[in-house]
């Protein structure tokens, strides 16, 4: 075990910092403009093969997704991370060539894994493809996809008989309704609604026996990463916090003196600290085995969603009602930790998923 | 003493809610419900019928509409409208300055203003707060100075609620500069259209627009919209910062919000947290334990109140609990309904195709993230916590007396 | 609805607490010497029928109960509360000469509610009741009887067919065993074992069918006063805790002049006003029908466990070291608040109580 | 960077817990797991066991029986003897005064008194607190005047844990008054036998005898007892408090406790709360995890004191992180505890009737109570809470430099 960056580690960190600082800056209207650059960096590759162009593993992953935190960035990075290694790992032609497209950037794909009444379950999808002379027609609905629109590949779970099936689904397809969407912190993410798609026989990928399995994988991956940009949020969070308790005067005394205040923001500190502590715990977890990995990683995530809350909740009292308007950016911090919060399932799912497991394993 | 309420107690409730069930209509009380923002007309027509009943302003002056109610039936009153899903009294008018008004007002005044703003025929919105004195009341700056038969009014109001829905506002403002800062400060009223008045549009994290930056500029105000005497306006500020008990505590507010929870959560086709997850149960009846509690605290320090002194000494410093624990409880219930949403609480409900977002499929959705968002002021607005634990612990505690 | 004493609620408020204040100076070895004070005050009737000596109702007994909170009394006064309806609701010759004898200080009864193994559930003993030819032999145990030892009677639910039996058990009978203890706040209890002890016909008072409603409404009125008891003892450790943070000086200032402190005792008042108002609704809710009255009063006790939690263990911390000796008095009201809370049930049992009725009916 | 622990560190924690299990007599790690006050001589026979193997004071230099392990190794030696029931290295020998004495005593006082501590050949107590300085140490009082070839010392310690088993106690004594207070303070050590020291017993709420007062009547301090320079007893009190890292998250002492309730709740037996109520399981779990981000916390707060300046500039103020947390998480454990047991948690173990608490049925019962009131002591001993968020605030954040 050992916590400092090696020297690769130091270059990424260093890069990805000065590539989404200057995103920042720039608060362009199309976050899909600055997709290039993340792709010259590698990144949708970051945590594949080498053969794919990979060069890390979940720390590099980290790494990479604590700066988009951070930064509040919006490139949509989370998807290629999900659907490259369900892509790389499931074999085929099709999946091996719609992998290069992606990470070259010319095409972008989207995993979908919720459905209407689905809750946070994704294992148990309530989408069929029946098989057709030819190929396949999907039906079913799919909500919640993040980075998603009408111009992007859907990797779309289904149920079959044997177990899940994965199903991609082109662009602009014809049988597919999409509603399009802001999430609460401004991100693009829709509804899909298959009704009858026709899909050619290569459209389904992997192994329906094993695509679970891959799909968990991919999951807990993804769930590492979110927790990653929770911390890097919650960090600059707290630091934009402490900045304006320091500027903030009333009753004639700068706001950061009052010793209340000043407590509120310790236990802010100590909860980002354990947040991030879980977040080291999450990646580690990647190596172990399935089960072992899954329960560790939803404890990360139980104990990261809580310290969002936490910290997000107290940024904007701290704020007053400075932060209570759109105008500081204390809000829009907020708004992004709320939507993670959320995003592969709540702080009750989580600690479910633990307690399923039979409790942490250390 | 006698902890249960008595039959007649349980017949004015039953009476209330019968009455607002038969007069509200049905669409007005829904969009409550479900935490639609409302339009104006809406909460004209909803207070104008409470008047009619008496019940909007039932504890001001008899010879102003009150109705010398006990401080139970009060919040039994305030409890039902929040719970029934009615829009609420507006209270910049009928618990901040019509008493103040009914109290220090002049005659004329009182005739003028206090039946239009029982019956919402005129909007008050509220000029205290400035954008650098947050909680600091008392550091105002905008200055209102003699001019012939009136004043002169400069300077910049913030926080302003609906003062985009306003007719009139009511300002404190500096007449003169004394030693203490508390003093030179006055109150006075002005209608929203006067020539030099301009509101800016301040947008929330909820995503909605309910507050605004007020602009004075070289705004005339005449000598007769002074309310009461120049210099007064502080202890006139604490006198309506003191009228607020009975709604303070929001109980029927945040009852609404339990039981639109309990409702969600038990769909069968519950999208998220649901009422058979044992530790979303045990957060709900915790939520529903402690809103027991408060309604109760709420009528003690209500009862308190009307025994003792409610002269212009302000608030009495346990309102500050209702305050709090209102506050707390608005929010937890907020967070509760979020966790309902599952992976939809990602989703904003309105369309980038278009649509209007109040009545396509999945507007509810919006409101509920909205709701969370939003309700993070309650801790914020009308004192922050941590004035609220400062005046329980100096007021009330006695700490600090010895350094 | 109306919160203000009325004159003889006022005269007895007055007189409970002057007798209290004077034990409390006084300091005798054993609060059994201060029991025919309490007597004489008829307060072992007090929510009696009027037959009996009574004069009041549960607004009294809360009246009383919460004295008895604020000057750590440790007169045994809590069991003639739960004995006592009891024995005047049970009917038969037995029970009314023991219940006289009872409130005139003579003789004294504990309640025997808990086994080894019942945790908290009081309603399915399984001490049995062997019926005899002229008797009853007794078998089982009996755990945690407060203010009990071998000169008390018992007052024994054992189990029947038909639901449950009510036994007299006098004082010192053979075939009981005893271990008598402290609790953790110093007052008695009691252990039994019950190995075949032998017990006349007439020791059966009541209706097994109707025992256990008896024994409900007896404990329901038990929660209702002793959280009036913990509102008392939580009154007078939060006006002790304010009383030293005045007084105790720390790097040149009192320490009630730090804000972080302020606001921990600010959040105590709430906690203790909250507390007392849940405990105001146990006492209503003695009115109502059994499955309403239960809910509410499990609904109150899970409040007021909660706030003794924090406002004991917060007094602790504002005293600092001192808090820690048993030479100071926060730590005896740390320690009754401790045993009260585990008393007829903890926070959790409580809730679950609350939540298999459905919820608090308000 | 690299989270996970290597094949080294594993096989380091399978070789630690085998010495552990084959070495440390069950009886005594019993009777920890079971948290019952310990003889004294089991304590010293433990931490002698731990010597033999490099386990005591890894953290010494190695001239000195140190071993020049990296900070996670360190941490993992630590939860094992914690976790498995062993009594820890008396903290007040190897974690204070042994590092002090290891870099600011004489050649002479490092070989007398090192081997010794580190054996527990010698039993040190701590002399800082002061009845009326709590967690203001600048402000003591206890004096030292010079006089021939030594110093008389007067005054009073109080909150001396093991007093009553100690051989030598180190305490920090005004040497003389300076206008900064922290200044004028030098360390000295004592027998616990010399003529003038007398120990009162002070009972703590948990029934049992930890600490002490210790009172010093002109107690005759020889030369060569004085630690480093005089004058210099506040900056070695700041390294002494800055030595504690490995341990101050109490990790392996909160895992054994929430594996025994664990035990206890799974129990079909069991008289309180139990694993299958899912409001009881939730806050185990919810312990379990915020115990293990604490172990990695911890190492990773060693970790940086590693890297950087580990000089006299005082303890790195994130170990306030771990203060804070380990303490929480004891008393958590502690509340849990005490949750499984039922009505029985109304009872004390011990029979009125007689008999030895210690080995009769129940006595367990007794210890979790006590284990509950003592808890509260690690918020407040070592720097309560408060001291540790005053840190965290000023000296990581920044707050509070401008007024």
């Amino acid at each position: 075990m050992n916590f400092g960056l090696s020297e690769e580690q130091q270059m990424l960190s260093d890069s990805v910092d000065r590539m989404m600082a200057g995103h920042a800056q720039a608060a362009a209207a199309d976050p899909i403009s600055h997709w290039q650059d993340y792709c010259d960096l590698g990144l949708p590759a970051l945590s594949l093969p080498e053969a794919h162009g990979g060069y890390g593993g979940a720390e590099e992953v980290m790494i990479a997704f604590t700066a988009y935190g951070r930064y509040l960035a919006e490139a949509p990075l989370l998807q290629p991370l999900l659907s490259g290694r369900v892509l790389s790992e499931a074999g085929g032609e099709r999946a091996h060539d719609l992998l290069a497209r992606i990470i070259s950037g010319q095409d972008r794909v989207a995993l979908c894994l919720w459905e209407p009444n689905s809750g946070w379950h994704w294992d148990a999808p309530q989408t069929k493809a029946d098989p057709m002379a030819q190929g396949w027609r999907l039906r079913g609905q799919k909500t919640a996809v993040l980075d998603a629109d009408a111009s992007v590949w859907l990797l779309c779970p289904a149920r079959m008989a044997d177990g899940i099936g994965l199903f991609l689904v082109p662009p602009h397809s014809d049988g597919v309704k999409i509603k399009t969407m802001r999430t609460p912190d401004g991100r693009r993410v829709a509804n899909f609604a298959f009704d009858g798609a026709y899909l050619p026989a290569d459209a389904a990928i992997g192994d329906p026996t094993k695509n679970g399995a891959l799909l968990a994988r991919a999951i807990d991956e993804g769930i590492a990463a979110v927790c990653a940009e929770m911390v890097g949020a919650m960090d600059r969070l707290l630091e934009i916090t402490v900045e304006y308790m320091e500027t903030r005067k009333q009753f004639g005394v700068s706001i950061g003196s009052f010793q209340a205040l000043q407590h509120r923001a310790a236990d802010m500190l100590i909860e980002i600290e354990q947040a991030k502590s879980m977040t080291f715990h999450a990646v580690a977890a990647q190596r172990k085995d399935a089960a072992n990995r899954s329960c560790n990683v939803a404890a990360a995530k139980a104990l990261v969603n809580r310290a969002a809350r936490f910290v997000g909740q107290q940024a904007i009292q701290l704020h007053g009602g400075m932060g209570m308007t759109e105008e500081y950016p204390a809000g829009r911090y907020f708004q992004r930790l709320t939507v993670l919060e959320m995003m592969f399932g709540n702080t009750d799912h989580h600690l479910s998923q633990v307690e399923k497991a039979g409790g942490v394993t250390g | 003493m006698d902890l249960g309420f008595s039959p007649e107690e349980e017949e004015f409730r039953a009476e209330v809610r019968s009455y607002l069930q038969q007069n509200i209509r049905a669409c007005i009380r829904e969009a409550v419900l479900e935490e639609q923002p409302l339009p104006r007309e809406w909460n004209v027509e909803a207070q104008q019928i409470l008047n009619r009943a008496g019940y909007a302003v039932p504890h001001w002056p008899v010879e102003w509409g009150g109705r010398d109610w006990s401080a139970v039936k009060r919040a039994i009153l305030t409890e039902e409208i929040d719970s029934m899903g009615v829009p609420r009294p507006l209270p910049f008018n009928v618990a901040l300055i019509g008493p103040v008004i009914a109290a220090f007002g002049s005659e004329e005044q009182k005739r003028r203003f206090l039946p239009a703003i029982a019956n919402l025929d005129m909007w008050f919105c509220q000029g205290f707060s400035e954008p650098d004195a947050g909680s600091d009341l008392a550091s105002l700056k905008t200055s209102a100075v003699r001019e012939g038969d009136g004043y002169r009014v400069n300077g910049q109001k913030t926080w302003t609620t609906y003062a985009q829905h306003a007719d009139w506002i009511f300002c404190l403002v500096r007449t003169s500069r004394e030693e203490r800062k508390q003093q030179g400060i006055s109150m006075m009223v002005m209608p929203m259209n006067s020539p030099g008045i301009t509101v800016r549009p301040i947008r929330s994290i909820d995503g909605i627009h309910h507050i605004n930056e007020v602009f004075l500029d070289d705004v005339h105000v005449p000598a007769e919209h002074l309310i009461g005497e120049e210099g007064r306006g502080w202890d006139y500020a604490k006198y309506l910062l003191g009228q607020e008990r009975t709604s303070m505590g929001n109980v029927g507010f945040s009852r609404r919000r339990l039981a639109r929870i309990r409702a969600r959560a038990s769909q069968t086709q519950s999208r998220g947290c649901r009422i058979d997850e044992p530790a979303f149960r045990r957060r709900l009846t915790w939520a529903e334990i402690e809103l027991q509690a408060l309604s109760i605290t709420q009528m003690r320090v209500i009862d308190e109140g009307s025994a003792g002194d409610t002269g212009s000494a302000g608030p009495d410093p346990k309102t500050s609990i209702l305050k709090m624990k209102g506050a707390e409880m608005l929010q937890r219930a907020s967070e509760l309904l979020l966790d309902t949403m599952g992976p939809e609480a990602m989703c904003n409900g309105a369309s980038l195709e278009g649509g209007d977002p109040l009545t396509e499929e999945g507007s509810e959705r919006s409101a509920i993230v909205s709701a969370y968002f939003g309700s993070r002021k309650y801790s914020i607005f009308g004192g922050s916590n941590e004035i609220q634990r400062n005046i329980l612990a100096k007021a009330v505690l006695g700490l600090g007396k010895r350094t």
